[in-house]
């Protein structure tokens, strides 16, 4: 099964790549690409066993993920926000979770940082706001936004709660969302990661939930980091094909200013041999710290049984996949030269797509300061990024 | 505090492993003492020998222990937390049991009658032997003989003559063969002439040899494997552990910061260096840079380890796989140095007197960064390879001489 | 917005900055019509002919204002404080009053009866030239005409040919000789492939020319200057002040993420950006080395301007000093790129959107970069020259062909 | 004048390389090497023309540092230092100035952050302290320090003193200080910047100062910032040191694995010229701030004529001078490779040198923070670094 999934991302990535111009036109994926994706069996590969999914541990589905990243970065970033329905089902009540999940490849999408209010009414909520870098939105099933609580226009928190204020999730229905049309980058164009809007949604409780309490069975895809974990995979995946590319191209050119061929020259030599050094330490470095992890989470451990090393390990490792991708693409750019420039050039793509995606939250400097902080005993600024909730 | 008593030698890689980590703080308090001698004081050979870390790598037909290699890097890792120097030489000692798969299995037993023997040498072919009955007389001025002078036996890579003309084998693809010549410590010369401030204390001195006649049996190359076929009798196994010198320094360094930084005050900033986003971000960084170097050594290493315990040869990695070793290697070296540059600077003056063990590692990690697998030659030959051309530096990448 | 009006032609470099000064807002706001259009639009053009940066490089003896290189880069950096593209397409328009310098005196008032015409193409020999009475028949194809779609004139290298066999001038120190050969714009079929995401609004398009008639009169080589000496009449002015685009564009950006950072709070750690570390230090940095890297440009011009002013050659500077001038351009290509990649990070999320103009200038410093003048080659070439070695890449030292 | 003190510090400059495993093994300059310094000009040359000085521009200045420690760092470095002391005779009550330097060769050391305690005592002061890092204590003829005031044991300061608790500057003869004996570092060994502690030692009001009140002629040499401009030329002069040095070894060296010359090598060649690029533009950010600060300040302005932008560049071109100085100095170190390992290569020692100098006050982050916050109208932790007093 595991493998059936990841060869079938293998083999849709080089129609992703032949598909990557329409995607980025549509600035979102079209339709057809999010049924190629479903085909793969992507949507529902973090559905384990007792759902009758295929339960793919984080290190297989961050090589899925690769393999499709492969192919094109916008459908690779949506397939794996897609991905996470299987995570979710093991936050919501399991009764719950089998009636908005009848199938096993439906997508949900969303911004699970708290940016909405959500306004206690009898059975549930009213929800209200307007969340920003909705991936994947426009062709989900469900939407899942971060919300804080208010009861009688207060905040609330729940008794003994360590918060002053506490937030959820709320899964609702796509068509509940107005989605704004304001994605216009010209990075990961594909991924349509829009703002949308909701005005006094009502959210029954049951469809509410926390990342603090698995409600499926225990594991180590349900733990408060499961959902990010692959996300590394794009620029890992991007890196990789640039990395490639880049081979092939320089196996053909010939410099005539210099007189010899690429292949023979020291600064392509040295050059590719450096980023492929680069490329491997920092892919190596996040299937390690997964490993670790997993076979911790896997024995029944948590979080609190990694040392705060291998514990800091995961978060920087995923950092580290998007700056060091992005900087390997544009040192193969410019390895390329001229015949990295004109937009028949991938690089072109990979370029931009890197450098947008490099600014996505797992990416930022606070990943950094919470890390550090963590390890020193100071304060971290964003400690869900740790696990720390 | 030298006094670390075991009962016998070891076993298997998780004792070795044991008493490497045991002897990694003595190691550090002896650190200025090994800088001082600038080669390894008798008792730290003996504090070495006593881990088994020079009999790590013999094969079990020999009654060794036979580390796997991530074993093996393991047990360097642990050894270079405590010190360079002596990390360097005790990976470089355990040449001995690689050697072994090399040598004509008639000879091992002699050579080695004890496992716990030191070679030195330099393997990359310096000198001149002119072929004499029953073997050579061999002559010539190697340069950085790492732990030399401890040594008990020397290797040493050497042009070969006939009658005082080049020789080749017929067959061999190239126009002047060279091979591996092995003598006891007593018949080289040593020219005392390492004198850095950095890895001091690994004596790398050159060493001369004038008209020292060896045995044919003494003799071998890397392209011909006399002992079992094995994981570890491959071209390239010398050098696979090394970069656990490097990788332990920039552990121990990472550590000693964050045990400095959780206890420093920034009068002038008015806040805890724990809570300095300067300190907080700047050794996250290097914990994502040190992890990333370090995981592409062992996951390198495990790929390749599988194909060839599974009885394949460094022919069915692909490419891509092939080169990823000594890229880690080059990369762990230079990484680990750059990580330690930046923790100097993380803690300001807090580095710079001679009683902090970042002076130290500064220096330390700049000169073994001059070592030949963290050159621009590997990449250059790494990359020679991966685009289909002849690379310069071919042992670095397993490839038949 | 376009309606920017000026009383004639200006007279001077002061003027002229002031006029470049003024319109780089008008740019910024065409940007995006500048990079849809995928080359200059018409009224861009004439925006530029208005501040005289065509006219800048002619000589006083054709009435131009001849300014100094300093104050060209200087020109330079104000327009592409706008407009990145615009401003490329500025610099390289202004070549016509260099060309001057090395055209026959007789011809120059012809092909120039106004100065602020524009001339464009590849100085790189290319095509194929082949000699016939009175003059030569040229053919090809060349890459990366920038600007070529407006242009007036098109200079363009080609090799020379005899009777089909290469031809070199006796006592030549090439086997084959090249030339530079203007034409009406006319005479160029201009191939529509200019298809990036950066500096699009250059049109940087190939073109090509079959059996097309240059008179003798009409070619010329940068070795042989035929109007008044003058430190702008030397091989290598046509380069250096090609490096205020990047160097615009990264004081651009520089100073819009100071503007931005001074307004913008971070929720999640609860203090303004103004406050931050992160955004004090790199924003700090950033300006350093944007500095530094301009610096390096204008010191390196300058002291070769003091020694050409002077009637010196550039044989009268230091191998150091005259090695300074192309790394200066390099460095400052490369460095600025730098800036804005890291200002793009420093403004995380806020540089994303197309709205922002972090997000074309990325694009268009890195497209940029690619130019010859800051590639490898020249690194290579000029350490070749500082080393004593023959350098591949001569003219950007200004050597003797 | 000028043209004298550079023209000697040049034929100085092989001297001290001769001498630098001495000065090196002493940990402090040997006291002929001071006379040598003394010789060239070095520590007059910030004396006015109204003190019968040479007045050296800051430029001029630099460039004698540089040409100093093109032969030796450490003495370059106590050269800048103990150059200082006629931008001090600028902030001293003139009279008192023209008795403490009776001669325009005397040396004054000393650590300006104010670290002792200075009790009000009838016509002076009685101050106690320990100072760190006081560079060339050992051969200075007077020693300046920072120390807060305090009256009848309490923090004091004037009426009206924006500060809560004022210091001063307090100059006392070189041997009423006690100098302890902790310099013990591998790198810029002999400058000899011990501690040094006094306990309760009168310095008589007169003897005080502050850099916030030049009394004598006013001019770009009194002004808060005049004693930092300077001293990044011992970086730079050590960086074109080695250099000269890379590029007179490189030419030399043949590479028998390649089968070329290592002036024929792709390496050598680009790395050689990248390093120049990175030097001449750190050398000329340098000259160039200083040039126009120059040009304000000579023309009677102050600081705060210069735009943030000009005013940042100054300490951040010192400390870029510092930092890439360095890290020119270890890429040289790596490009001779093992001809750079052995003590016998001065390479060695700039590799030392240039790391323990990076450490100093004017190389570190917290100027980065200064100047950023000035920039952005934050708050400078280290506002005298702008000349923010």
């Amino acid at each position: 099964m595991t493998s059936e999934i990841l060869h079938r991302a293998r083999e849709l990535a080089p129609v992703l790549r032949e598909r990557a111009p329409e995607i980025e036109a549509n600035r979102t994926l079209p339709a057809e690409v999010v049924e190629l994706l479903r085909g793969t069996g992507v949507f529902g590969m973090c559905f384990g066993p007792e759902w009758g999914g295929p339960g793919l541990t984080s290190m297989e589905q961050t090589e899925v993920v690769e393999a499709l990243a492969h192919g094109d970065a916008s459908a690779a970033w949506c397939a794996v926000i897609g991905a996470n329905t299987g995570i979710y089902a093991n936050f919501l009540d399991q009764q719950v979770a089998k009636e908005v999940f009848p199938r096993l490849d439906l997508v949900v999408a969303g911004l699970l940082q708290p940016s909405g209010r959500a306004e206690r009414v009898p059975g549930g909520f009213r929800l209200s706001g307007r969340w920003s870098f909705g991936s994947g939105v426009k062709h989900a099933d469900w939407v899942t936004s971060g919300a804080f609580l208010y009861d009688g226009g207060e905040p609330w928190a729940a008794p003994g709660s360590k918060h002053a204020h506490d937030s959820r999730q709320f899964l609702v229905p796509r068509d509940q969302v107005e989605v704004i049309d304001n994605w216009d980058t010209t990075g990961l164009c594909g991924s349509g990661s829009c703002d949308y809007t909701m005005d006094g949604v009502f959210v029954p409780e049951e469809h509410t939930y926390t990342f603090a309490t698995p409600q499926g069975r225990p594991g180590p895809l349900a733990q408060p980091d499961s959902f990010t974990r692959a996300m590394c995979g794009v620029p890992l995946g991007v890196a990789r094909a640039a990395l490639d590319h880049a081979r092939e191209i320089a196996a053909t050119r010939y410099d005539r200013m210099a007189g010899r061929s690429w292949a023979e020259s020291w600064r392509v030599q040295t050059e590719l041999a450096r980023l492929e050094a680069e490329f491997n330490a920092t892919r190596e470095g996040v299937y390690g710290a997964m490993r670790r992890q997993w076979e911790v989470l896997a024995a029944g451990g948590t979080l609190d049984d990694l040392t705060p090393t291998e514990r800091a390990a995961s978060p920087l490792s995923w950092l580290h996949a998007f700056r060091n991708s992005r900087t390997i693409v544009a040192r193969t750019y410019d390895l390329l030269q001229t015949w990295a420039i004109n937009r028949s050039s991938p690089m072109d793509r990979w370029l931009r797509d890197t450098t947008v995606m490099a600014q996505h939250l797992v990416a930022q400097d606070r990943i950094l300061q919470s890390a550090g902080a963590y390890l020193l005993g100071g304060t971290p600024e964003f400690g869900i990024s740790l696990g720390l909730v | 505090m030298s006094a670390v008593e075991w009962a016998g030698p070891p076993q298997d890689a998780a004792e070795i492993l044991r008493r490497a980590r045991q002897v990694a703080p003595v190691l550090r308090a002896k650190a200025p003492e090994i800088e001082a001698n600038r080669t390894l004081p008798a008792d730290v050979v003996e504090l070495l020998r006593g881990t088994g870390v020079f009999r790590m790598c013999f094969a079990r037909e020999w009654g060794g222990p036979e580390l796997t290699s991530p074993e093996q890097l393991a047990v360097v890792e642990a050894l270079a937390y405590g010190d360079a120097s002596a990390a360097w030489c005790g990976v470089i000692g355990a040449n001995s049991g690689l050697l072994g798969n090399f040598l004509h299995r008639s000879v091992v037993k002699d050579v080695y009658p004890s496992l716990d023997l030191v070679t030195a040498g330099v393997l990359a072919p310096a000198g001149r032997a002119e072929r004499v009955p029953g073997g050579f007389r061999l002559s010539g001025r190697w340069s950085f003989g790492s732990g030399i002078k401890h040594s008990d036996w020397v290797t040493s890579g050497a042009f070969l003559f006939e009658n005082g003309e080049p020789w080749a084998e017929p067959g061999s693809p190239h126009a002047h063969d060279s091979r591996q010549f092995l003598v006891p410590r007593s018949a080289v010369e040593v020219v005392e002439n390492w004198d850095t401030t950095g890895l001091c204390g690994t004596g790398s001195c050159d060493y001369t040899m004038t008209d020292v006649f060896v045995p044919e049996e003494h003799t071998f190359t890397f392209w011909e494997v006399r002992g079992t076929p094995s994981p570890l009798a491959q071209p390239d196994s010398f050098m696979r552990a090394l970069c656990g010198v490097p990788l332990g320094v920039a552990r121990a360094a990472l550590d000693h910061a964050r045990e400095i930084a959780a206890t420093r005050y920034d009068r002038m900033a008015g806040r805890s260096w724990a809570e300095s986003w300067r300190v907080q971000t700047e050794l996250a960084r290097l914990e994502a840079e040190f992890n990333a170097a370090r995981e592409g050594v062992y996951g390198a290493m495990r790929r390749q380890w599988e194909v060839l315990a599974a009885g394949g040869t460094l022919d069915d990695l692909t490419p891509t796989e092939r080169a990823a070793s000594p890229l880690s290697w080059l990369h762990a070296f230079r990484a680990s140095r750059a990580v330690v540059n930046r923790l100097y600077d993380l803690l300001q003056t807090w580095s710079i007197n001679r009683s902090s063990p970042m002076d130290r590692w500064l220096r330390d990690t700049a000169v073994m960064c001059q070592n030949l697998t963290a050159q621009d030659a590997v990449l250059e030959s790494v990359g020679a390879y991966l685009l289909g051309r002849p690379p310069m530096f071919r042992i670095s990448l397993g490839l038949d001489r």
